[in-house]
């Protein structure tokens, strides 16, 4: 499956309410050690309930600067949540369907990533 | 989106802005001006020495070019009423004069061909022209774009 | 169903092993340079494998991965939509990725890589041909 | 003693390197219709360039990542590629103005129509950037642009009423007689001519081409912060000159040889080869920059190996590029249009272009992850959002300002 056909599709619960839209999908490298890099694998997806796309992240990290825009993007990404990849019942063609009692984590990343290690 | 701001950019190239005939000749007679006063600036420096003549030249050519253009924006306009047919033919008369001095002082400066300094009179005559109908208020004039 | 409140996950999610990436966010549109550090392209897409499409996923199945960085006309897909056919699809297999950061790295050669055969093509006929194109610049 | 050189080397070619065809022709015409009643918007240009400019050089200096690469990464793919179209067109028509320039340069100095000059020109800036290492063709330009200076040392010579100079230049709103709209027209074109984005291209990705690291932040925040300044205030003397020469005889500028009058005026012939050789120099060098940030746009945005500091054939599609866009160029200017019309139109799109430019670059300044510790401080960030502000009102009133006095007429 291509990544950008899984952005943006559709999540839902397992009754069908519309959740949000899938932002992005969050990955590890921790599988298995694989050549070069330890294999990757998806852990799990976020899903916003207001808005589309966002390549700016400020949801997902503690970042402020610039103030204006981290609080505008901050309010256009609210609510946005994590759920990991074994709540993943079904994927279709522009829809993710989550299993019944799923978690809603928190988005927010682990620090090393948002640091320049 | 700024973006499409930015491709419509070049589609609003085309500038249709309609203007009156009046002021077309305000125009004409402004682009004369400059040009007048341009070739003028060019030849006092050049006779005194203090321009490279290819420079001179080129200037000359430039306000020309300019003297050219703004004839035949002139000639090409439609009068619409007795007065503005009697302005657009002063305005032609103005920048037909201009026209000539130029062109005989990028003779002189050019190719040697009369003498520069016997040019500067007529140069002079053509500017007292042309600012003579830019102060005139054109009877009847529509907004000055 | 309200707003549901962000839990913030006190439950049992431990401590991620490896480094943390979000695929959009870190991967897609990075630049990716090869082993010495030369841009080969720039990531238009990933291939995920393990997500099969209207199969229902049975609880604690193995998570998809990450098979292959997809670019070339992979891009005009994602701009104008549409689906390349497998084959056409050029893709640098997920496994000669060495380390991502800001960039991309991966730990071969860009030389070998058919991602990289446009710039080979250009290079050999037009660019190479035209004289000093091959020697450093003084 | 020799990094005092490599100092001021630096300063200086950023000195020449600020002034281009744009700018010399923007700040006549500007000059010659308002006096110095719009020298206050060159120095809000100034200090904008500086600061994307500094802010720009920091990000490629210490993520190593240059500013389209960045506005590809952080925009996506769509807005990054309408971003992409607007710029590269734009750096066609700088290219276009900037050749065209070189060759109206050297008819001044020969009288031989441009139209002969125009290849010459063209394989001028082609054979330099195939060849020239990038520092030789940086500096050399940038040096030679310093003959600029002249157009200050005229506006002394000229021994204007500075007080009259000084109360245009500190008088507010748009003067009387000229339409308001064609006030704030050119303030729009001025100032996309002081904040050209082509600049900042070239700017962040010549950090790369040096491979310049966090120590030599000190000394390019030097050439900004110096250097620029300088530049724009030979932009105020340029207008300066035509205020007081072509104003009050009522010439508006449409051509070059306008623009060096008054220089021949206060100098003689002396001063007038110092314009010329700045002119060809500033124009020259230009064009190289302009030639190469359309590379650079290009092959950033698609990932291609790009810079000067590999051979050509190692960055085969980002060479090709280049020649493809001179040849446009060149293609351009043989339908016969007027240099400083393109000219006049690139300065105004160049103000539309910015937000899409100058928005990455400030939220990656803010981003940990590429800049660690060197994030924006506070004020560099209360700056840059004023600035975030400026410059949308600039592109969003550019096109209609443009349509509304149809280009200042």
């Amino acid at each position: 499956m291509i990544l950008s056909d899984l952005l943006g599709s559709v999540a839902v619960e397992a009754d069908g309410t519309r959740l949000g839209t899938i932002l992005d999908v969050r990955l590890e490298v921790s599988g298995a050690p694989a050549q070069l890099l330890a294999a990757t694998v998806v852990t799990g997806v976020l899903v916003s309930p207001h808005s589309r796309f966002s390549t700016w992240g400020y949801e997902r990290r503690g970042e402020d600067g610039p103030l204006l825009i981290a609080r505008l993007q901050r309010w256009v990404h609210r609510g946005t949540f994590l759920v990991a990849w074994d709540d993943v019942e079904r994927v279709d063609e522009g829809r993710v369907t989550f299993r019944p009692g799923y978690v809603q984590r928190d988005a927010m990343l682990p620090r090393a990533t948002r640091e320049r290690t | 989106m700024v973006a499409a701001s930015a491709a419509l950019a070049l589609g609003a190239v085309l500038l249709t802005g309609c203007t009156s005939a009046e002021a077309t000749y305000d125009a004409a007679v402004r682009q004369g001006v400059a040009a007048i006063e341009t070739a003028k600036l060019a030849v006092d420096q050049e006779l005194a020495g203090r321009t490279f003549t290819p420079t001179a030249i080129t200037t000359l050519g430039d306000a020309r070019r300019e003297l050219v253009d703004a004839t035949g924006q002139v000639a090409e306009t439609d009068a619409s009423t007795a007065a503005e047919a009697e302005t657009r033919a002063e305005v032609l008369d103005a920048l037909g004069t201009a026209l000539e001095a130029v062109g005989r002082a990028r003779d002189a400066v050019a190719s040697g061909v009369g003498s520069l300094g016997g040019v500067v009179p007529q140069l002079e005559d053509a500017a007292e022209e042309l600012s003579a109908l830019e102060q005139r208020p054109t009877p009847g004039s529509g907004g000055d774009g | 169903m309200t707003e549901a409140m962000n839990t913030n996950d006190a439950d049992a999610t431990r401590q991620p092993a490896g480094q943390v990436l979000d695929a959009h966010l870190h991967v897609l549109d990075r630049q990716v340079l090869d082993r010495d550090a030369v841009p080969v392209t720039t990531v238009d897409d990933l291939e995920l494998d393990g997500i099969e499409l209207g199969a229902r996923i049975e609880p604690g199945s193995p998570p998809p991965t990450v098979s292959a960085i997809l670019t070339g006309p992979q891009l005009a897909m994602r701009l104008f939509g549409g689906h390349a056919p497998a084959a056409r699809r050029i893709a640098i297999p997920w496994r000669l990725v060495a380390d991502i950061g800001t960039v991309v790295r991966l730990g071969v050669s860009g030389d070998d890589l058919d991602a990289g055969w446009v710039e080979r093509w250009v290079s050999r006929h037009l660019i190479g041909r035209i004289p000093g194109g091959r020697h450093d610049p003084e | 003693m020799k990094r005092l050189f490599a100092v001021a080397l630096g300063v200086l070619t950023a000195i020449g390197g600020f002034v281009d065809i744009g700018d010399l022709v923007t700040n006549a015409v500007v000059g010659s219709r308002f006096g110095l009643g719009l020298a206050w918007v060159v120095l809000v240009g100034v200090v904008g360039i500086c600061v994307y400019a500094q802010m720009a050089g920091r990000v490629a200096a210490v993520s190593g990542r240059a500013t389209f690469e960045i506005i590809r990464e952080r925009l996506g793919p769509r807005a990054g590629l309408a971003n992409l179209a607007a710029s590269f067109l734009i750096n066609l028509l700088t290219v276009t103005a900037e050749i065209g320039g070189v060759a109206l340069a050297l008819q001044l100095a020969t009288s031989v129509d441009p139209g002969w000059w125009i290849p010459v020109a063209a394989f001028g800036v082609w054979i330099v950037i195939w060849r020239a290492k990038f520092e030789l063709l940086e500096n050399v330009t940038g040096m030679l642009g310093l003959a600029l200076i002249v157009f200050a040392v005229a506006l002394f010579m000229l021994s204007p009423d500075w007080g009259q100079l000084a109360g245009q230049a500190l008088q507010p709103g748009p003067p009387a007689e000229e339409p308001v709209a064609t006030y704030w027209f050119y303030a729009v074109a001025l100032f996309g001519a002081a904040m050209t984005p082509y600049e900042v291209f070239f700017f962040s990705s010549g950090a790369i081409e040096e491979r310049w690291t966090v120590e030599d932040l000190a000394k390019s925040r030097l050439n900004v912060l110096v250097g620029f300044p300088l530049g724009g205030l030979l932009s105020i003397a340029i207008a300066g000159c035509a205020a007081v020469v072509l104003l009050p005889r009522a010439i508006d500028v449409t051509s070059l040889s306008q623009v060096v009058l008054p220089v021949a005026e206060a100098g003689g012939k002396v001063a007038l080869a110092f314009v010329i050789v700045g002119i060809l120099a500033a124009t020259f060098g230009a064009a190289l920059e302009t030639t190469l940030s359309s590379g650079y746009t290009l092959a950033q945005y698609f990932g291609w190996s790009w810079g000067k500091f590999r051979r050509p054939a190692r960055a085969a599609r980002f060479h090709l590029a280049m020649i493809i866009g001179i040849l446009i160029a060149v293609g351009i200017l043989a339908t016969g249009v007027d240099p400083i019309l393109v000219t006049e139109y690139s300065v105004v799109f160049s103000a539309v272009a910015l937000p899409l430019t100058y928005l990455p670059i400030l939220i990656i300044a803010n981003d940990r992850e590429y800049m660690g510790d060197h994030v924006n401080g506070r004020a560099m960030n209360v700056v840059g959002q004023v600035y975030l502000v400026i410059i949308l009102a600039a592109a969003l009133t550019a096109i209609p300002l443009l349509i509304v006095t149809g280009a200042g007429a």
